[in-house]
């Protein structure tokens, strides 16, 4: 295994420090327990607290600023972080109008918070994310992953919050973003978890994962490499499928790199997927591209599109400074 | 049973664990995300540097003590099923000193119990759940019987590998596993697999113990 | 090879309209030849045009934008662009100020921007980018090759374009960008080349290449992998022994990935790097951290170090509005 | 000479170069960035497109055209270079409408003198120079001598084999290769290995050609 790292024990706290070091106006960073917080926080305002198991950066300490959110929580790499994480975020941030907990929808991750949230005096509600259509849906399982979709979450809820919406109000919408949030992807190599030393699964020089998960989990199957434009339109029949936009809907189309993938062809992938939204009889009419939410150098990508009305476009639009997100 | 024997135990569990590493992350690589042997190391590491702090205090303070540490150490979804075992357990012998086998054995029920809450999961989900639900009736049973230790402990081993072999012909409704439908099936649940590891590993401390 | 593509000869021309689909009122494009320019041209504004193979990207179609880049001409992967797309982008962009072009310097790139140079009816001046430190510089070679400094080069010169500046200062300020910034790189993996199909070199899974160029080129020699301290001491001793800062000197550190290494080592790059310079008594106040000087897949980064002034620093701080780089 | 010798020898070098594809690959991997091969096969494709645009045009017309469209299609720097040797044929051509051997080596001899002003390079620096510079001198001596062409070729074969096989010992001082010192050494020139494979085929063309 080939990173660049001096102890694989210290690899989080020095990554996180180094992330601080390069945006010190912007965030501030806590050990014991580990946080990433923004450097100012606004008195009055829900705090939007997020987190996950590291790997997936910039998700989701990349995204703590004005606009997004208050706090990040990172665990280990792949491994959702502990409660006494979130409790010390949380005192940090909440400044008065509740807390709200962005998950990703994992067995460890919705534990962590629930006993977090469960220990919490305050107010406190959470939003649970569960945009991957790759996996079926049903109340008797975990359900849908949370994957790239996470960030159209964060984003929104966070300009709403930055707005002075209410915690009922940013719980409410977040749920809805999520809702009209759908995401699927697809991998060409694994990630090597750094403490595992090697790879998380086995492919060959010409086989695709299908429906990938942001973990090196498999997804829905494995199937032999295909031209980009048949990946397109097997990620968006999932997706429009499960969406199911009337035709004239409005989109944000949001093509995802999981690390090891170059850029050139994400925006390729965007190309394709852009004409075939279009065919279906929809208006893709915001985009983002690049390596958001990713599964530390696995090569791969994911496409997520989030129905927009105005509300959402213009959530969507408001301005964020965050390390990986501003405009 | 006494402070001393949990955390003798706790030591040959970490030995047991360690000695599992190559089958236990593989079988996480397999249908997980490769973490989870990691994450049981990363807890037994910090509760064995915590052996002088645990070795004075009374059974439940200490079962208290290791639940709250693992809650802050673990993570994913093992960290807080775990140490909700631990920390029902002490809340179960909060009242004896020095427990004996029946209120060890209603504890361990408690602690199983409270993993099933939090969750969400029973039997035949694809889970740690698989092997310890079992576990945990057997040493009730076992306790009423006043079954030797000797006997009481080969038949638990026994049960815990028939029960974590079971997971392998499974599809999980439950964890990171839940996701790959019948692709999991013909894999071992890496959770299951440190049960049972655990169980035989604290049956062969208690058979070492003097006591 | 598994990679994101239909026609391996479409390939470029699909990822750039997928480019400008997703930044519609930034950048526009156009092919045979091909270049892509801001959409809105400033009058009387001396017009900046990079270029050079593909498969750096961002770099440099990325950086075209208000305070950057002008126009961008790529050329196929990891070949330069030919003299027609110059001269259709200085068409397209000039307004009346001059031309600055800001080439790397290899010979592909120099020979092609110097033929439109000579072909260019109206004024016009090159900057050759060569930061480079992993490979001596001689004027009977090539020469050093330009890196990842070129961002800064070009982010600078551009917010004193946007200013007003002449054609004759922002030559003159791009040479002295030049001259004040050194990089180099180490890489763990190959880059694939999409139309040769295969790895550009073979590598251990225990070694390194030091001293990567950006094309998969070979580097200085070959090591066996190292810690993360134990690499940047390598990078740093060869760029400070080329700048030769006095103490107490302000730089600015850019930490590049060269694509397929986790932004979280490369943020653990930076803490490293910071603390070392701060070691050496040097004094990093500002620090850009990703992919933005790419080399297709490679795992691999480099470091870069400009000496700041008021000057260069105020010229970094400045607006920027592009694909890639915005604050 | 005539337009239709040079369009069959364009086709010759382009048959020539797809058969040689893996060895030059694999050559620009080995001391530079892997692409010299698809950037000559793309402008000899563009080329063969031309046929019908070329036949009809006068040889210094026809090089002068083949030299405009390399210069927007190969990019690199083989594509200068390379183009630069053939507006400066058809420069050195624009007079003659039939030109004899010696006109044509002549013309030669200016396109790599081009070449050497465009690339700022000469003999010894590990470049495709390395097997032009000589076989212009060759041709050129050749010409004069009015060697039957078949001998011509032989000679023209040999030198051009033995010079690219040199440049495997050089240490590079131009274009890519220079970055890499005495690891360049061992590896022979791409663009020299293009160059010999050229000269090789145009020289069997040429033999082959009625005319
Ligand atoms: N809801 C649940 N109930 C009981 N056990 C579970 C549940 N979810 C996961 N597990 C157990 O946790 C194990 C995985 O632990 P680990 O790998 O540490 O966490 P993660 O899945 O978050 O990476 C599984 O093998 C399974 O035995
Ligand atoms: N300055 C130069 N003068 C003459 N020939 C050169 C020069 N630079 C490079 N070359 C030739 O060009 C070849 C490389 O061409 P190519 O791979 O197409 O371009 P690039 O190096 O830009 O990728 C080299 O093998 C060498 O023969
Ligand atoms: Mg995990
Ligand atoms: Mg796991
Ligand atoms: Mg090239
Ligand atoms: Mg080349």
């Amino acid at each position: 295994m080939k990173k660049f790292v001096n102890d694989v024990d210290a690899m989080l706290r020095e990554s996180l420090t180094g992330l601080v070091e390069a945006h010190p106006e912007l965030l501030r960073v806590e050990f014991e327990p580990t946080f990433v917080a923004r450097r100012q926080v606004r008195a009055g305002k829900v705090a939007l607290i997020s987190g996950g198991g590291s790997g997936h950066e910039p998700l989701h300490a990349g995204f703590v600023g004005r606009g997004m959110l208050d706090a990040a929580c990172p665990g280990q790499v792949f491994t959702s972080p502990t409660p006494d994480q979130m409790l010390a975020a949380a005192e940090a941030v909440e400044s008065g109008a509740g807390v709200l907990f962005i998950v990703k929808n994992y067995a460890g991750d919705t534990m962590n918070f629930q006993m977090a949230s469960e220990m919490l005096p305050g107010d406190n509600a959470t939003v649970l994310v569960n945009d991957d259509v790759a996996v079926e849906n049903s109340t008797h399982t975990t359900g849908r992953r949370g994957v790239a979709g996470t960030l159209m979450v964060e984003k929104m809820v966070g300009a709403a919050a930055e707005a002075g919406a209410t915690l009922a109000e940013c719980k409410a919408l977040g749920d809805r973003v999520n809702a009209a949030t759908a995401s699927m992807g697809v991998a060409f190599t694994s990630c090597t978890v750094p403490a595992a030393g090697r790879p998380t699964f086995d492919i060959g020089p010409d086989e695709i994962e299908v429906g990938v998960g942001i973990h090196g989990e498999p997804g829905r199957r494995r199937a032999a490499h295909m031209p980009a434009d048949a990946i397109v339109a097997t990620l968006l029949e999932a997706i429009l499928g499960d969406l199911r936009p009337e035709r004239g809907r409005r989109l944000l189309l949001h093509v995802n790199g999981f690390g090891g993938t170059p850029l050139m062809e994400l925006y390729l992938l965007h190309h394709v997927a852009s004409r075939q939204l279009r065919q279906h009889g929809l208006e893709p009419v915001r985009s983002l591209v690049g390596n958001y939410t990713t599964s530390l150098e696995m090569a791969g990508a994911s496409l997520t599109v989030t129905l927009l009305d105005d509300e959402f476009a213009s959530l969507w639009d408001a301005p964020v400074q965050t390390a990986a997100l501003r405009w | 049973m006494k402070t001393q024997d949990i955390v003798d135990a706790l030591f040959a569990v970490q030995a047991a664990i360690l000695a599992n590493e190559s089958q236990i992350e593989s079988l996480d690589r397999a249908i997980g995300d490769g973490d989870h042997f990691i994450n049981i190391r990363r807890g037994l590491e910090v509760l064995a540097a915590m052996r002088d702090e645990l070795e004075p205090l009374p059974p439940a303070a200490a079962f208290n003590r290791i639940g709250t540490k693992l809650l802050s150490t673990i993570g994913g979804a093992s960290g807080p099923l775990i140490s909700s075992l631990f920390l029902a357990m002490g809340k179960s012998l909060a009242a004896q000193d020095t427990p004996d086998r029946r209120q060890f054995a209603a504890a361990f029920m408690a602690g199983v119990e409270a993993i099933k809450v939090r969750g969400k999961a029973d039997l035949g989900e694809k889970t740690m759940l698989d092997v310890l639900i079992p576990a945990a009736r057997q040493l009730v049973q076992f306790a009423e019987q006043e079954l030797p230790l000797a006997e009481a402990c080969a038949l638990l081993s026994a049960e815990a590998e028939h029960n974590m072999l079971a997971t392998r012909d499974m599809i999980a409704s439950k964890g990171r596993a839940s996701f790959l439908g019948e692709r999991a099936l013909g894999h071992v649940d890496p959770g299951s697999k440190t049960c049972e590891v655990a169980i035989t590993a604290v049956c062969q401390s208690l058979l070492r113990s003097p006591s």
